[in-house]
């Protein structure tokens, strides 16, 4: 158990080594890095292989950080953590494979990449606010550089959207964890001393202060309406870096919201539910709504998990154990969908053929010309929709079962959320892989000289994340025997009672 | 009646100021009657000994002075903490005699530094 | 009284071994090196100054603390902590000072920095008024001619002028408020005047010195309204002058401004904890705060010289500052303490990287700054490190500031008074000051050089000096309790 | 001889202070501003010096005799700033001074 936080250690370290191998050749750094991914999500695996589930966090390590204002470095992990972390380590290492043929400023690239992977595993282990934030922000700086440099359309303004959005998100945390802390006269940004003391707030207070620090994480978790920054942020994005932000970064704001605004202002939870489940609503469905209308394939991925992530926000709202443990489930099912879906399309597609427009795509047959792209972004279609057998399904499943039980009404629009989804990822299916070539009417046709075959880094990239969507799928229980004793421990007992409208 | 002791010093007062008054406006008198003025280009000239001056008489001189001037103000100013320095000489301690003897040494080397930049020089 | 001369020069101690120094180096450029070029009269005077500062950072790190001259100095905790911070970001200026290009009289330039410093030092100390404005103004005086130092360039002489003019008003402000509170209270040392205003009440005439000597150190600090002066100089000053300008001198600055208000005046502070505040130097210390958070972040977003950026950012922390000085009253002055030294690294840091790439061309727009990351990767990471701390990023050292000043100011009262509403505005605008600090860094990280930019190759010790600083952020913001435990 | 009260210095002083203030704000002229700003210094010497007779003690006297110096250090620096500006500008007209932009 103890291992785990290597898995943050390891990370800056391997930043650290792929920036200086870069300054000697791009290959040494892509292995560095490659390296240290499998290494920390080694770790993660073997400390998951001997994890006890149990009812509240498994503290790790605990000492003094800065006495004088009794913060601590306290890291600590339950089954949601873990569930993430194991999330983490795929998508890094899948994002590293498919990020195997940046050539320029390749250093930079993969240390800034695992730099920001060391800050989301960190995010993840803290159980204390403060050094959940520090790692928080250390995650968000890279994400900047890493679309502005190594992007592509309309890069520089969608990675400052993008990193705007974050910090003034992180700046409304902080902003409430503040205030939480000095109200709560200043003696520790233990998780648990914070939310035992914040049950001496009055009311007001805990609305407030529930309302700042949600509202940031939600921000990055792609909530309607503050959910903008996300398709601009997908579709300027490498694809590593966009698999990254849906696989990983949007978790970051939904972990955040359930570890830190629920468990520790329940009671705001209970007043602020009904407006953030309709906010969850809404843009479940209009986000799928969008990403039906729209001719960039990367816009319908990127408004898609906003669409999704609108489901893990809903189980969230709900606030019973079976919506918030569908909601974890549904973090992780979604991360590696994505990540699937932005590697097809980033990756494979855009780097061949050099289009996104759906009218292009549509006017080369794409199933001939890449069949194992067709096939991988079926099954990610597939398991996006939410069909049996893929991980999407017991998620999106438990979640609806979940809000059902809160408020059939909410359950009702999600359901509906649920068919516009199915509806546009058909639609792009259909477009993108299987138009054929009869309609090429004067557009760009089927290209001259054979597209480049489909390498071997993400042949791998990609059997690596469908087979964790198909494991998962199968048997759902992996995951959700680890999250939910988590959720009998005190602190989330305290959201599930206040949670009930 | 005897006259104020300093009645003198009134009368003397008054002359002084009558006699250029007086003068003065017998001059105007004259000039307003026998001598109209009859400006022209040599009279308004500059006199240079009878040699027709050249170039504008308005021109710039040099600014290197106000390096003497400032010199002067800062040891114009020490005389403020030696006057009162001397006067309480003989009862001072031995430590404020080491404290003014610094004072003056940093205002010596001040001295020495621009003597030796060649500020005293004049070129 | 009983004066105690041994004591006191036991105590100046420092003081003199830098004025030392600079005699030393005075002597010396005179008589053996004026035949050198003055490059290497730049170099020797430099490592003279840097082993002055050393010897008067060991005097300070072993000065016994207690009053010293019957209370004309107070050697407390905070003294200590600011002058070792003083000598210390010196000690970096020198650095930046190395690498730009040597001036005509290199050697004058690096004494007037010390005396410079030397004034900073008894700001650092001084428990007397007399002290305060002497000391204040020593290290002014010096910084006027330091930032007309360039006699190559007509901006440089600007800049003095005009950072002499609203100096030298200032100074007349704080004197008359002096010259009033001395009516007031018939001392002129801190303790007895205290114990004076402990009975008087808020009359007009004391009001009248508070609003004196607080523009006076809103001009010091370059708090808005009285800022003018600050991106001009920031513009026209030579590198190194600007770069102590911005470190040091803020530092001592605020140090004086603590003690002074929190020692002399405490007793009419007034509050800004509840909605509705007794009056006192603190609301008016707040409103100026706001006002330097608005037009400091709001006026950066508009700059294109990365100098006026930085003075303009300069302005915005200098509102953090005071904010930091409000809540001293309650949390001591360890926040803002820390949050004045690590942003004076920051600075120091960020002018030390225009005054290397100064070298392979002019460096004032932040254009200038493009493609750095091809022509010296030191450069472009040493450069990311300081601006990703001034604008408050973990894990260095600027974001900790920021967290501990505003978590001291919420601790007086949560959002029930002015306080919290400042710190909240602090935080809300720290967010928005990202958007600038990523202009300077999209240049140096992710443009691409201009055609005829050349590689910018960094002198020894400027590359020593620069990588300093960044380790010395990045360790103080991992471990802030190096700092906060000198308190 | 005349028995001035403290008040009638203090508003001499205050007087002073203000005139002063007022022509470094509203002169253009450099050395004009300058003058002003010494007689800014000499408002508060006046007022010291008032304020140490009617409190009976000689703090006052000591501050101005270091107020003086300090003034003379100041127009040295002064003086040389202005003649170095005027070397590179000809001109010591506050509002030509438009080098640095605004």
């Amino acid at each position: 158990m103890n291992a785990l936080p290597c898995t943050i250690y390891v990370s800056f370290l391997g930043a650290v080594l792929a920036l200086v191998a870069g300054m000697r050749s791009p290959g040494t750094a892509r292995w560095v890095a490659l390296l240290s991914a499998l290494l920390a999500w080694g770790i993660a695996l073997s400390a998951a292989v001997n994890f006890v589930p149990g009812p509240g966090l498994e503290t790790i390590v605990n000492h003094p950080w800065i006495p004088s204002m009794g913060i601590r470095y306290h890291l600590a992990v339950d089954g949601i953590s873990l569930t993430l972390i194991i999330l983490t380590g795929i998508a890094a290492t899948a994002g590293i494979l498919f990020s195997w043929n940046i050539e320029e400023r390749a250093g930079e690239f993969f240390a800034l990449f695992l730099a920001l992977i060391g800050g989301v595993y960190g995010v993840f282990l803290s159980a204390d606010a403060f050094t959940l934030f520090v790692f928080y922000e250390i995650a968000i700086v890279p994400k900047y550089f890493l679309i502005a440099i190594w992007g592509s359309t309309n890069r520089e303004y969608g990675a400052m959207k993008l990193v705007l959005y974050s910090f003034a998100g992180s700046a409304l945390v902080l902003a409430g964890l503040l205030w939480a802390y000095a109200a709560a006269g200043a003696h520790s940004f233990g998780l648990h001393d914070l939310a035992t003391a914040a049950t001496h707030f009055s009311h007001s207070q805990q609305l407030g202060m529930f309302a700042l620090v949600f509202l940031g994480f939600a921000v990055l978790a792609g909530m309607f309406p503050f959910h903008t920054w996300a398709p601009t942020g997908h579709v300027a994005a490498p694809t590593a870096a966009s698999m990254l932000l849906a696989g990983v970064v949007m978790k970051l704001g939904a972990y955040g919201c359930l570890r830190v605004a629920m468990t520790i202002f329940p009671t705001g939870l209970a007043f602020w539910q009904p407006t953030i489940a309709c906010l969850a609503i809404i843009g479940i469905i209009y986000a799928g709504l969008v990403a039906l209308v729209q001719d960039d394939f990367k816009f319908v991925i990127g408004y898609s998990s906003v669409s999704h992530m609108g489901f893990v926000l809903l189980g969230l709202a709900a606030a019973n154990a079976q919506a918030v443990s569908g909601a974890v489930l549904q973090m992780f099912s979604h991360g590696v969908v994505a990540g699937l879906l932005f590697a097809v399309v980033g990756r494979m597609v855009y780097e061949r053929t050099h289009t996104r427009q759906l009218a292009d795509l549509r006017a080369m047959p794409l199933h001939r010309l890449l069949p194992f792209a067709a096939a991988v972004f079926v099954v990610a279609g597939l398991a996006s929709m939410g069909m049996p057998g893929f991980s999407g399904f017991p998620a999106e499943l438990t979640i609806l079962i979940g809000t059902w039980k809160t408020s059939p009404l909410w359950a009702t629009f999600a359901a509906a959320g649920v068919l516009v989804a199915a509806a546009f990822t058909l639609r792009v299916i259909q477009v993108s892989f299987f138009g054929s070539a009869s309609i090429a009417d004067g557009r760009k046709a089927a290209p001259a000289h054979p597209l480049p075959p489909i390498t071997l880094a993400e042949k791998a990239g990609a059997l690596v994340l469908v087979a964790s969507t198909v494991l998962i799928g199968l048997k759902p229980d992996l995951l959700l025997d680890w999250i939910n004793p988590a959720l009998q421990s005190p602190l989330f007992q305290a959201v599930l009672k206040g949670g009930k409208p | 009646m005897d006259a104020h002791p300093y009645a003198f010093l009134a009368l003397f007062a008054a002359i002084a100021v009558a006699f250029p008054v007086i003068l003065l406006s017998v001059a105007q008198l004259w000039f307003r009657f026998f001598q109209p003025a009859k400006p022209s280009a040599d009279k308004g000239a500059a006199y240079e000994c009878g040699v027709t001056p050249t170039g504008d008489s308005w021109i710039q001189f040099k600014a290197h002075y106000y390096l003497y001037a400032i010199l002067f103000l800062i040891f114009d100013v020490e005389l403020l903490f030696l006057l009162p320095f001397a006067v309480a000489f003989t009862g001072l301690s031995a430590g404020a005699l080491a404290t003014m003897l610094v004072f003056i040494f940093l205002l010596a080397e001040g001295l020495v530094w621009a003597w030796h930049r060649g500020h005293l020089e004049w070129k | 009284m009983n004066l105690d001369y041994a004591g006191l020069f036991h105590a100046l101690r420092p003081e003199t071994s830098l004025v030392v120094g600079a005699l030393i180096i005075l002597g010396l450029d005179l008589s053996i090196f004026r035949r050198h070029t003055p490059v290497e009269r730049l170099n020797l005077a430099l490592w003279i100054g840097a082993l002055a500062v050393l010897a008067a950072a060991a005097h300070v790190w072993f000065a016994p603390e207690g009053p010293v001259f019957g209370g004309v100095l107070i050697l407390d905790k905070l003294a200590m902590a600011t002058r070792l911070g003083v000598l210390g970001l010196t000690l970096l200026t020198f650095g930046v000072a190395s690498a730009a290009p040597a001036p005509r009289n290199p050697a004058e330039q690096v004494a007037i920095i010390l005396f410079a410093t030397t004034g900073f030092l008894l700001m650092a100390a001084a428990q007397q008024l007399l002290l305060a404005f002497l000391a204040l103004e020593l290290a002014s005086l010096s910084l006027y001619v330091l930032a007309g130092f360039d006699k190559t360039r007509p901006e440089s002489a600007e800049a003095a002028l005009k950072y002499f003019l609203f100096g030298g008003m200032a100074a007349a402000f704080l004197l008359f408020g002096f010259s009033l509170i001395y009516g007031l209270t018939g001392s002129i040392e801190l303790p007895q005047i205290a114990g004076q205003l402990f009975h008087v009440t808020l009359s007009p005439l004391l009001v009248v010195a508070l609003v004196m000597v607080l523009v006076a150190f809103g001009f010091k600090a370059a708090a808005a309204p009285f800022h003018l002066w600050a991106p001009d100089v920031y513009e026209g000053a030579p590198t190194s002058s600007a770069a102590l300008i911005a470190s040091a001198s803020k530092l001592a600055g605020f140090t004086l401004f603590a003690r002074l208000f929190w020692r002399e005046f405490g007793a009419v502070a007034g509050s800004v904890s509840s909605a509705h505040g007794e009056p006192g130097w603190l609301p008016a210390v707040a409103v100026i705060a706001a006002v330097s958070m608005l037009i400091g972040n709001f006026g950066a977003l508009a700059q294109s010289n990365v100098r006026r950026l930085l003075a303009y950012s300069a302005i915005a922390h200098a509102g953090n500052l005071l904010l930091g000085v409000i809540a001293a009253g309650d949390a001591g002055p360890a926040p803002f303490y820390y949050y004045a030294a690590t942003y004076g690294l920051a600075t120091v840091g960020a002018f030390g990287v225009i005054a290397v790439a100064e070298r392979a061309g002019p460096c004032q727009k932040i254009t200038d700054l493009a493609g750095l990351h091809r022509r010296s990767p030191l450069l472009a990471g040493c450069l990311a490190v300081f601006v990703l701390s001034l604008a408050g990023i973990p894990p260095l050292a600027g974001f900790f500031g920021k967290f501990t000043v505003f978590s001291a100011a919420l601790q007086m009262g949560g959002l029930a008074g002015p306080a919290g509403w400042l710190a909240m505005l602090a935080i809300a605008l720290s967010a928005l000051a990202l958007y600038y600090y990523l202009v300077i860094l999209k240049q140096a990280l992710v443009a691409k050089p201009a055609p005829d930019a050349a590689p910018i190759a960094v002198p020894a010790i400027a590359k020593l000096a620069l990588v300093l600083a960044a380790g010395l952020i990045v360790l103080f913001g991992v471990n802030p309790s190096l700092l906060l435990g000198l308190f | 001889m005349i028995h001035a009260t403290l008040h009638a210095y203090v508003a001499l002083s205050a007087a002073l202070f203000a005139i002063g203030l007022l022509g470094v704000l509203i002169r253009r002229n450099t050395l004009v501003v300058f003058m002003c700003l010494e007689l800014m210094l000499v408002a508060s010497t006046l007022g010291l010096v008032a304020f140490s007779r009617f409190n009976g003690t000689d703090d006052g006297n000591v501050f101005v005799f270091f107020i003086l110096t300090v003034a003379a250090a100041e127009v040295a620096v002064g003086l040389a700033i202005i003649v170095a500006l005027f070397r590179k500008r000809q001109t010591i007209q506050v509002d030509e001074l438009n080098t640095l932009k605004h």
